[in-house]
């Protein structure tokens, strides 16, 4: 149709859409879900790293992880915020969270058994977030580019502090290089699979790039996450978990061996070392908060009724 | 510092004003990720990491005053039970959400009458740290007071529990406001406020909010205390174990 | 013990009895005090302080095939989370007392299937542990599994409960059949036994409990797996943090 | 009346009452309050030492915390058997230490913050508890007297245990010591106060004295305490916290300060460090274990249906 046409335009244009602009179904949809998929991986995203904030082993640390847990709390709040202007509220979308209904990203399965952990996850979760993330600055929706501009700014800077983290660690104690050499092995495939399926294997891919919320396909994205990570692997001394791994003089890349999807399915499957607990701790946070929600409600009709009484 | 009377008084009373911080930081971390919504979760993390900063300046003095070359992570990790010198209060566990409101108010309501007058302390460094910290504390106290009026004058449910934690709770105020002699000299000195002025004005202070809340004064009974001389509860131990496990079992690494 | 491929083998395996019997052993401790009634704190805890005794068998033993001088103490309070061997279904937290059974039996089950066998172990240290030890496995085997069919055969609600906690446990099972290569060899030296019979046997045993209990077995789908080799949940971490606080805190002491 | 008057002779000749005996009501009620108090403190006694099992410092103390707490539990046991063949129930006087109508030993309302503290209730508290219970084996009532035999027993294990623990704390490193000493400064006045109020403030002692319920006074099992125990403080190189403390050569034993009640009287009150943390940690023990208990009828009552089909 026309708007359908107009709509295109303004994309292939590389103008924003604003949440008042027509928009076909199918965009608003994949954006609501690819949106609070993202608003719901950074809330379950601070409980692995939560894990650790009453064990850090200086205050230094400590404080640095308080901020850094409470900044994915705070893109947390801006992405819902974002996907508000879509239409769909906030409480809508934590209950299709805690239903099991909405994903996060399988990343947070995954537990964080040593403080090393804490580094592994800024380094390279974070770090492959921002591979990922930082084309959405220029995705077509303007809500949700302007909320991840901010969010890649401070992701930068987690992920810079999760490398200084390790650096502490492999020029450490060997007891220490060991704990961060026993993280990267751990986190080192699951980062890749973040990237999600390759191009083969992928879908929505290509309405996804027509519209501009993709720019680039997965495969593209892994590969630039890896050239990124292996030299700072060497430059910590830690070794890549991956025999395959070498680079290739000619393209200029590194080349890594295949995926192993079937741990990857499992856990979207539900049968992560985490999965349950996730959901659960997200549950019974709701649940034991019902009570103060509710009193935080009554009372603002308490004040209103009064503000009434008063004024009238 | 005029003596080093005054020196050792004030190692006392600034350990353990921050190991009350740190206590009662860890007390909120813990929250992390598991508040009742989200603008409480990053507010409770915020106001942890607030009390932990207060905590790593007043330790870091703390070790000054003292001289042996403790520095403030020294102080955090290397201290079992009956060396921590923080209140009660502090350590009390969360339990829920409006435990740890009425925790949290009770105390904020008491650092911030207590940080104010630190400002005009005559020892110059105790009256820098309490300037950078009497401005989050303002915003702490207007949190923890915001809610507690919330939770008071909200649903019976939730006026019934946190009428429950303030009568638990009250009990241990007292000590915010024991000084023992060598603090009484510290008062003499200027250093430190007169703590009887502070009750009066942390007493002033709770009781119009807890008015807001619809919530009774409870009567000042019995008091528990021991904290200040690390004479602490259970429940202190399980917390400094979780908390000093890294620099306990890795004693040669930094990090 | 015929080679030095087998003594570092039998290490491996003495290891992880002996930490899967600490671990749960530690667990099921948290309950004294707290059980249902009181012949189960007594029980309970009669169940833990058994699982300690095998853990200090077993970790003595294999201190003495390391070689390196290790004690019972030393392995069980100065090693991380990556260097303990337990089964990850032992880590699992308490969460209630359905829960526990749950746990306790699927292990019982294993334990003693696995003691039975050892007692005929070519290696006669392991033997003779396993001779004491599965004495008292009978005894936890016949009381988790009582209380398993209690529970499914009792209410409405405390069938959910362990039907529940079947469906959750059930996939920490699949470790306990894991044998690595150096495994196998003791295996086909006598040592240890074979893992497909002894699951066998341990599932024949699990079904007719079950069974009794009107629980359905849960299908083998895909099972947790990592403890053995050092790879944990988040729960051990904190346990370890407790448990061995005092030797870390005071690494000079003897108690 | 008569039956009063043989149920006295027989007290007097050391005959032991047993449940079927006739008894006065005031004996009875005495009785069934002593003992189902002294049942409580077992069970509540389990808790500050429990507190330590997860974290003794050697396998070897573990197990013997372990088989100790556990011994506890036992005398709970005995001791509720013993009320109930007066004729009351265990469930009922579960109910009346759960509604805080039934006291339990003050003792127990301290907490055990430091590793030290097993030494010092063992040593101290079972100390004086022996004090207390040897003379309870000779009780005219004989459930409580052969009960009191078991117990006094296990608890002179215990105690010795105590002891050889506080003697490794006090012959150990400078902090062990210190420790050890911390905690003799906090259980030496609570254990005194554990013998009760003085002679003259103690109310029924002619009554139960008469009863051959009790034998010796407050007073005087609170010297022979006093007196047992300040050699093995000499002993451990540890100092009593009294400045008063003196021996008098003239009459042999030691010569201690005076009490000061208050903090006991508050304790009374429920007011101790520790009082409704025990109070609510057996409530919530009893309350979390309903569902079990219920089910364990349910299954009781099935089993007995099926049996008298099969029999029918």
């Amino acid at each position: 149709g026309r708007l359908q046409q107009g709509f295109q335009d303004r994309v292939d244009a590389e103008e924003k859409i604003e949440p008042r602009d027509w928009m076909p179904d199918g965009y608003r949809r994949t954006l609501v879900r690819q949106i609070s998929q993202h608003a719901h991986s950074e809330i379950v995203g601070m409980l692995p790293e939560g894990n650790w904030i009453t064990r850090a082993p200086t205050l230094r640390r400590k404080v640095a992880l308080l901020a850094k847990v409470q900044d994915e709390g705070g893109h947390g709040l801006y992405l819902y915020s974002a996907a508000e202007t879509l239409g769909v509220s906030r409480d809508e979308l934590i209950g299709q969270l805690l239903s099991g209904k909405a994903k996060y990203s399988s990343i947070f399965n995954y537990p964080t058994p040593t403080w090393a952990d804490i580094g592994a996850i800024g380094w390279l979760v974070d770090g492959a977030a921002i591979m990922n993330q930082v084309p959405l600055c220029r995705c077509s929706y303007g809500p949700y580019a302007r909320a991840m501009v901010r969010i890649c700014r401070e992701e930068s800077f987690h992920q810079r502090q999760g490398y200084e983290l390790m650096l502490a660690l492999a020029q450490g104690t060997p007891e220490q290089k060991r704990m961060a050499q026993d993280a990267l092995n751990r986190w080192w495939w699951p980062s890749l699979m973040m990237f999600g399926p390759s191009d083969e294997q992928s879908a929505h891919s290509s309405q996804n790039m027509a519209w501009k919320i993709k720019r680039f396909s997965n495969d593209e994205l892994r590969q630039r996450f890896v050239d990124a990570t292996v030299p700072q692997a060497e430059f910590l001394g830690l070794s890549i978990p991956d025999p395959d791994l070498r680079f290739n003089a000619d393209t200029g890349h590194y080349e890594f061996g295949a995926i192993d999807w079937t741990e990857f399915n499992e856990i979207l499957k539900g049968n992560g070392p985490c999965n349950r607990e996730r959901i659960e701790a997200r549950r019974k946070a709701w649940d034991d908060g019902a009570w103060v929600r509710e009193a935080a409600v009554a009372h603002a009709a308490k004040r209103k009724q009064r503000a009434l009484k008063k004024a009238g | 510092m005029s003596t080093d009377l005054h020196r050792e008084a004030l190692f006392g009373f600034t350990l353990r004003l921050g190991d009350t911080s740190l206590v009662l930081g860890h007390r909120l971390s813990e929250w992390c990720g598991h508040a009742p919504e989200l603008e409480e979760d990053i507010a409770l993390t915020n106001v942890a990491l607030d009390l932990v900063g207060h905590a790593r300046m007043l330790l870091t003095y703390a070790g000054e005053l003292e001289g042996k070359g403790r520095d403030e992570d020294r102080l955090a990790y290397r201290r079992d039970v009956f060396d921590y010198r923080n209140h009660l209060l502090a350590e009390q566990p969360n339990r829920d959400f409006g435990h740890t409101i009425v925790r949290q108010f009770l105390h904020d309501a008491w650092a911030l009458e207590l940080y104010e007058r630190l400002c005009a302390s005559t020892d110059a460094t105790l009256a820098g740290i309490a300037a950078k910290a009497v401005k989050e504390v303002r915003y702490h106290v207007r949190h923890s007071g915001d809610w507690l009026v919330r939770l008071g004058d909200g649903t019976d449910a939730s006026h019934a529990k946190v009428a429950d934690a303030l009568g638990r709770l009250w009990p241990y105020t007292g000590e915010m406001f024991e000084r023992d002699e060598a603090e009484q000299a510290l008062v003499a000195a200027g250093i430190v406020p007169d703590p009887a002025e502070l009750k009066a004005a942390w007493a002033a202070r709770v009781e119009a909010v807890l008015e807001e809340a619809t919530l009774e004064r409870p009567a000042d009974g019995w008091m528990q205390k021991g904290g200040r001389r690390g004479e602490h509860s259970e429940h202190l131990g399980y917390l400094l174990a979780e908390m000093q496990f890294l620099p306990r079992a890795y004693p040669d690494a930094t990090w």
